[in-house]
């Protein structure tokens, strides 16, 4: 039990050192993590889609892609490694994260050969960025109770609908898409799975405004989009079992949240306030409060430990990415609230002049909520614990059987 | 036994309910929120018309002289409304700063004014991150003059007066000031609920007036932030009944799966256990609403039992109320953002749920008066 | 709002006062609340029983039963008035609580004019103890699937099975017993209410060894009873109305536990213990937790007060009661628990000569759990209050519908 | 990267869960809580043949000579099997006093016997309810002379010599003490589990000698408990997670209103965060087994970590199994109370978990260390 690299695993890291060092400057480890995730501006698109290229040129991009498409066949921790790494530079925002980790590996899973070779290059290249067209405003945690329409026009597919909650999707080159081709067949069967331009004709992107300001997310409406079927994705109505290509990777790469850098500020800012002419960290109760998120954020950095070491062992990390993102995300919110509480009477400021930290704990506050519903709400998360990892029973289902159309829906 | 309201003051929590329904939706939260308003003026004027801040000042002072009771009926509904008005500062606070140690001239320069809602009053305790009390306070009071930084005071920038924690040479005391000031700078800052406004306010040599005995102002702040504590607690179990009833009507209508979510054990165990919190809460006010209107020597236990029970109720209740939403509850356009800043602004704003806690254990442990 | 009686209740207060005097000595303040809730002995039973005949030769018995059944009309804020006044004073132990609560009121509704002759005045004037024998080993939360059954012979039935969780059976001259009459029915369908003799041949009473070591509860056992069609409450398969009605009662007279005594013990606990040489109640995380406690066992004293002002007013409380014994008892393990806690190392030693109040905080912290099961568990009262006072829409039920016998039993 | 147990190290934890299987099944447990015996001296002797007791004892007396993380290791198997043997106090506690502070002479005389099972040894620092550490220690140490009452003392009654928290002349100074021995009266107390047996142990003038520096006994105390406290907590999380699985087997079996009652969403999801917790406590202990096998200036913080993470988790997972069992739940013939007992015992024996979150961040807060 140690932490240390392999032999092998430390002569990487040297390799991906020596270039990144070439070719970024360093981090200032004094930076705020801005955890708003605010939508990119023009200029952030170029200078990401410029790095991504230099990566690929050098090698680097996609290093777990099989070589056939542009990949070295790196192994996981190999790209753990990478990450690390690179996580230390400084480098453009990341937003191929969706392009890379979702959209490749479907393509690649579920696509033609020629599909492939029409797409999977640009996303290696940086010079496609895709999104995720999954989520309806009556469709979340019932993703399969979506009821965005195709009709078959010839060669051509006609879309009408609305997707909601799309990340990116105002900067995507392509999207990938799931609609309800059958509405005379149970929910699971009737949806087919498409690759679509998000510069077509029909396609409006608009941002949503969240709680907390930022516009992180999107609306996107459909008017009679032609896709054509040569940008199908596996059969007609096979796009659940491609869906769920797509969404096993989605939870583990929105993970934990939380802890880290946060934990950090919030014992300086109790060091910082005081009680009654006491250092709040000198109370007991602040005292345990601390040491119950500490104690939180630590395990599940300590499971990601765990999760490295299987994936370095060569083995497949179990169910630990749904219970980083069930505790990580209520640990953050709790965080920050008690960030914003440790603030007294003060709390209910939200000034850069005169909230601690700028505000920042507010700005948790009112970031976090966010965090606990997308990419599965913990009440989901805990359904997937409880069937995946514990083997208890799903839910009683009413809506399996019958024909998408006679489900009841309340309206 | 009698441990419940007159039917003449719940007939008066109706009718208030009912104007409220009408003339201030959330939507009406939401303008002020969304504008550069700090208040409702109109909304302001309106319950003054209706007598609503007048409800606990004696007739003599040109008001209603209703009692305190009636003040928490009326408190439940400003609750429930998310009213965009400075209710707490002016009515709870201000006022009460005056009935419990104004001099006869003070009550009759204010009370007459803050009757009418022509005045807006507001308290200025906390000078830095982390005060919930008199400790810390620096501000300075001497010889007729104020001078110190106040910051953040709620509805600072709306007062006509404020009531300040300050120290004279003889001790802590309470100093009234008039605004605007010569000295006197006021700066608007961003709240957490900017729906209500807040300041931060810097003296320098300003006019002020002792308010209540010199040296006295510890005893007498705390004396006041009980009292607001109580009313301020049913506003709180208002906003929370509301954000229920909210919240279990979108289960109600949202489905998942072919049923409705409100059908879901996750769902309806937490609504269940917010149910419960929220009538712990009321109940707790209840007691509260007795000990202020009759001055109880429980009202220090009372004040504290109120407050946190609410505070909490209410602070869950928002949260659960953007989860239960689910992605929605995240948008700007939906309400549950407004329950969960005004939360949030109220649980902190007279002290923590954490320092009011301090204070009743230390209550109760030193009357041995217990359970 | 003021906690005084009215003009009407002070006078009944009066009258009931000075017959206690005259009857009873005062309790003794200090002595302990026994709520390990211990069998009773016969000479308990004998006491109790002399009691109860006197309460109603004097006319106190069952005060809010009608006249016509030995009551005598009284409101339900006299019963409580006379309830706290009993309470002050010393008192056999009460074993009357369910013949009185549950069993009367069900006779009085639903048996016949004979019936209500037969039984009811020895409720009153104490001469038999009853017991309810609903709960099977199977059927717990879910009453309605009960399995014990009742096969009609000539003018009898013939019972056989088994009821558990029965308080009381051991001193019990009667029963009221809910068993399944047809199992090719709907679940609710097939039951059928009878009142049993507890004396009969082939009833074998068994008490229940708890974890706490208590023997409060009992199982009963049934082999080819007899019960004449007689006894038989109400219509052949309305067992499930009538069980209703006694169901009403229950959850009302189990109530609160919690708060109380045990929260006035709990700060003198925190006055006398030292953590670090300072008093435990001086430390702020000690503070937060008592303070806790303090608002939930004060919010269901004063949710109690409310209930109790709205009988004064003559209306019927609300839900309140699924609340007191939801809240009440969580919090009563709570406070145990802290109670234990607060002893530091030495919160394992459970030792009269060693542990804080004799060992009082792990008696309680061993009996609490069975509170939070008994008269319905946590998450039964939580679908009630979502249900009952919230109106959401109950469970999908897979059990409603079949036949009894062909309901999923995992057997 | 290589935060895992090995394959070796795996292997001998599934050994040792097939022997506990067999000879230490939860009705053997439950035997010793119902008997009179303090502890299963069969069990104690038939793991000792194994050499489990042995395990982090140097080979040069006589012992097996592997590390804390076989350790580690064996002691998730003890906790699994609530095994009614002196596990915490002879291993975890007075042999890793021994290593960490004895004299030579000390060690020679004692190790090989714990080792071999022969002798057990326990460590007593309680002199009064509320301790939590050496704080309130009053029995002294005088010139090889020790007076005082120690209560109570985890497996203080078959000891067959104890290390004790004393006071000498020059401070705090841990001393051994053999038992029996002339002036050490021992006197059995009931347990709050009583497959784990306690004493109250009087001494008045008993023969004994520093463990350690005279004068470190605090240092010497803090650092033995923080070894043990990670090693305990892998009994807690062994403890848990057979707990959690027999729970989890309940609610597939037991059937209500025609469905598993593991199918409704408040069982489900109470599963799901219990497993959660166990997993976080888990991998706490993980970074404790790390800290504890390298002694790592980690340790302290690791120590507190693993504590915590294990204790909430079996504390948790004990409550809920009862409560998710329902009545039966609370019946003498299941074992629910087994793990509830037990749990209770284990996170108040070396100090309750809030006194260790208190060290936690005492100590990280000291370090700049945080997050």
């Amino acid at each position: 039990m140690d932490f240390n690299d392999t032999p092998e695993e430390a002569a990487f890291r040297k390799e991906v050192r020596a270039w990144l060092e070439q070719n970024t400057e360093p981090k200032n480890p004094d930076e705020a993590t801005d955890e708003s995730s605010d939508s990119v501006t023009e200029d952030d698109v170029k200078v990401a889609k410029a790095w991504q290229k230099k990566k690929a040129d050098a090698g680097w991009a996609c290093m777990r892609w099989p070589k056939e498409f542009g990949g070295r066949g790196a192994t996981s921790i190999q790209q753990v490694i990478w990450n690390q790494e690179e996580g230390k530079r400084k480098t453009p925002s990341d937003i191929f994260g969706i392009t890379h980790g979702m959209c490749g590996p479907t393509v690649m899973t579920h696509g033609t050969d020629e599909q492939r070779k029409q797409w999977i290059p640009g996303m290696l290249t940086g010079e496609n960025v895709w999104c995720q067209l999954f989520s309806e405003p009556a469709a979340g945690s019932d993703l399969a109770g979506l009821r965005m329409t195709a009709v078959r026009d010839g060669d051509d597919w006609v879309v009408n609908g609305q997707k909601i909650w799309t990340t990116g999707a105002q900067i995507a080159d392509w999207g990938i898409l799931v609609v309800r081709s059958d509405p005379n067949v149970p929910k699971h069967k009737g949806l087919t799975y498409f690759v679509i331009n998000m510069h077509a004709p029909g396609v409006e992107v608009r941002p949503i405004h969240q709680i907390n300001g930022g516009r992180a997310f999107n609306e996107v409406f459909f008017t009679d989009v032609r896709i054509p079927d040569a940008h199908r994705l596996d059969d007609v109505g096979n796009g659940w079992r491609v869906a769920l290509t797509t969404l096993m990777n989605e939870r583990a790469s929105i993970g934990g949240g939380g802890g880290g850098a946060a934990m950090k500020d919030l014992i300086e800012l109790a060091k910082r306030i005081e009680i009654d002419g006491r250092r709040a960290i000198d109370d007991s109760a602040v005292k345990e409060r601390l040491a119950d998120f500490m104690v939180r954020a630590r395990g599940l950095r300590y499971t990601g430990l765990r999760s490295l070491t299987a994936l370095s062992h060569g083995k497949t990390p179990g169910p630990e990415a749904s219970m980083g993102k069930l505790v990580g995300a209520v640990l953050g919110q709790d965080m920050a609230e008690f960030g914003v509480e440790l603030q007294g009477m003060a709390g209910g400021a939200y000034d850069p002049t005169s909230s601690e930290d700028g505000g920042a704990w507010q700005a948790r506050f009112l970031g976090f909520p966010g965090l606990r519903i997308a990419g599965g709400t913990d009440e989901v998360l805990r359904n997937i614990i409880a069937e995946r990892v514990l083997g208890l029973p799903p839910e009683i289902r009413v809506d399996k059987t019958v024909p998408f159309k006679d489900i009841p829906t309340g309206a | 036994m009698n441990f419940d309201f007159t039917d003449d003051q719940k007939m008066l929590k109706e009718t208030a309910a009912s104007f409220l329904h009408e003339h201030a939706p959330l939507a009406h939260c939401r303008a002020i929120l969304e504008s550069d308003e700090s208040y409702s003026a109109r909304l302001w004027k309106q319950i003054a018309e209706l007598g609503w801040q007048a409800t606990a000042i004696p007739e003599e002072y040109g008001a209603a002289g209703f009692g305190r009771l009636e003040l928490a009926m009326l408190a439940e509904e400003v609750g429930r409304a998310l009213a965009p008005i400075p209710f707490v500062s002016s009515v709870y606070l201000a006022t009460e700063a005056l009935l419990l140690a104004g001099s006869d001239a003070q009550k009759k320069r204010w009370l007459p004014k803050l009757a009418s809602g022509d005045a807006i009053g507001a308290f200025a305790l906390a000078e830095r991150p982390g005060q919930n009390g008199y400790t810390g306070v620096t501000a300075a009071l001497d010889g007729g003059s104020l001078s110190g930084v106040k910051v953040p005071v709620v509805d600072g920038d709306i007062a006509d007066f404020v009531v300040v924690a300050a120290v004279a040479g003889d001790g802590p005391t309470l100093a009234l000031v008039e605004l605007p000031s010569p000295g006197a700078t006021v700066t608007r800052l961003e709240s957490f609920d900017p729906s209500r406004s807040m300041a931060r306010i810097e003296f320098s040599g300003v006019p002020a007036e002792p308010l209540g005995a010199v040296g006295q102002g510890r005893a007498l702040a705390g004396r006041l932030l009980d009292r607001a504590a109580v009313l301020l607690a049913f506003e709180q179990v208002g906003a929370a009944t509301r954000a229920l009833e909210i919240t279990k009507q979108y289960t109600l209508e949202r489905f998942a799966f072919g049923r409705p979510i409100g059908s879901f054990q996750a769902v309806k165990h937490c609504l269940a256990d917010r149910w419960c919190d929220i009538e712990i809460g009321r109940s707790n006010c209840y007691y509260g609403a007795w000990a202020l209107e009759h001055d109880a020597p429980e009202l220090g236990a009372a004040a504290c039992l109120s407050r946190i029970g609410a505070s909490e109720a209410l602070d869950r209740m928002a949260t659960d109320m953007i989860q239960l939403h689910g992605g929605v509850g995240f948008t700007w356009e939906f309400d549950c953002h407004l329950f969960y800043r005004r939360a949030k602004l109220l649980s902190t704003m007279l002290g923590t749920t954490a320092s009011w806690k301090h204070k009743l254990v230390e209550r109760v442990s030193a009357v041995e008066e217990a359970a």
